[in-house]
């Protein structure tokens, strides 16, 4: 790796809807891709021991997580044949019903970017120094583990 | 010798980031132990070290001035 | 079935990024929801003998393809534990880097999203009697085949 | 025997719709070697029928006043 260009995944709070299809619409120019995959993930409102989950604080290590980051999305480029794929995870707090990750893969034909995108999904839950802690609607918070 | 702690997650609810000053912690699995005796809870964590902003994978040399980070499990995503 | 409710999927012209959107932001009130997946069929601009693919129109036979489509959510529905599903298919013409196809599948955990969203695309591209003309930008055409 | 024909995709660049009168039409295998008859054009293609809407999987009966599509592989998605 030579040169090597560490992009960053982290944006503030939420993913709103519209920074999602501002990255759709950009693909309009793209017309080598005929699909694409996208994963979101959405914080839920959990009941655990009769409370109720209000949002999800995230906090990373940043340098660690992208660098780690950068490394997979070498190693699903050289797996799969796309196009493009970006990757973007929420830092600070999450209310439940908001989105928190968003993978979107694109590729000529449309399993390669199904599958990468899913894979993306898997490691990055295990891979990226990520924690979720767990904010209670009385203020009282857990933390969150991805099983 | 001298390590740079640092913590993440539910680890930061009882390990601050702090300096410290150590003799005879020359790899990872000798600072381990250390934590581990200093930190009783940690114990009952699947938690990882990261040192110098590489994740440990395997027993690793610890040099003077070295960043050790402190992660519990990760739940990105 | 003693009650079904046959829905449209079907939209004239493209399906623009800002209608996924508010499908998207719709879901902000189903906080059971932890995950959703979503595929968008594009019009890629291919070179076919020396001639570039301008746009494809398409025709289908609908009440055939939305009556089988409704027989496959409901096998899906079956098969996955899903939060709710939507689907979306262009008629008409649809240019080269415009969305034609959008699927749209949620569930608590992320697994049953992706499978019922990779799933429902492989089905409704065999299953649907829906054809697509390939415009060239000279004009001439060719008719899409599905390989 | 009334039938009327509806065709799709490629198909209609050379079956208009239309409505026949035919005697000895009983079902849709006899249908097919009709209209394959007097369409050679449509033995070259793996074309699907759909009988009063529904999809045809195995010879069926077809009665008077049917409606018959005959449609070419599908291409959406």
């Amino acid at each position: 790796m030579s040169e090597k260009k560490i992009k960053n995944i982290f944006v503030n709070g939420p993913i709103a809807p519209a920074f999602i299809a501002d990255s759709i619409a950009k693909h309009n120019s793209k017309t080598a891709i005929g699909g694409h995959s996208i994963f979101m993930g959405q914080v839920r409102k959990d009941e655990i021991d009769g409370k109720f989950v209000a949002a999800i604080t995230y906090t990373a290590y940043e340098e660690v997580a992208l660098e780690k980051m950068h490394q997979i999305r070498e190693e699903i480029f050289e797996k799969y044949p796309l196009s493009c794929m970006h990757i973007y995870h929420s830092l600070g707090t999450v209310k439940a019903g908001e989105i928190c990750l968003f993978v979107f893969a694109s590729s000529v034909h449309r399993k390669p970017a199904i599958l990468a995108c899913s894979d993306v999904v898997d490691r990055l839950k295990v891979e990226l120094p990520i924690w979720g802690k767990e904010i209670f609607e009385d203020e009282t918070h857990q933390w969150k583990e991805n099983i | 010798m001298e390590i740079e702690i640092i913590s993440f997650g539910q680890i930061t609810e009882f390990i601050n980031n702090q300096k410290i000053e150590v003799d005879g912690i020359t790899d990872t699995d000798a600072f381990s132990k250390y934590i581990e005796n200093r930190f009783p809870a940690l114990k009952n964590l699947k938690y990882k070290l990261a040192l110098n902003k590489n994740i440990v994978q395997h027993n690793t040399e610890i040099t003077n001035q070295a960043t050790i980070a402190i992660m519990p499990p990760f739940s990105g995503g």
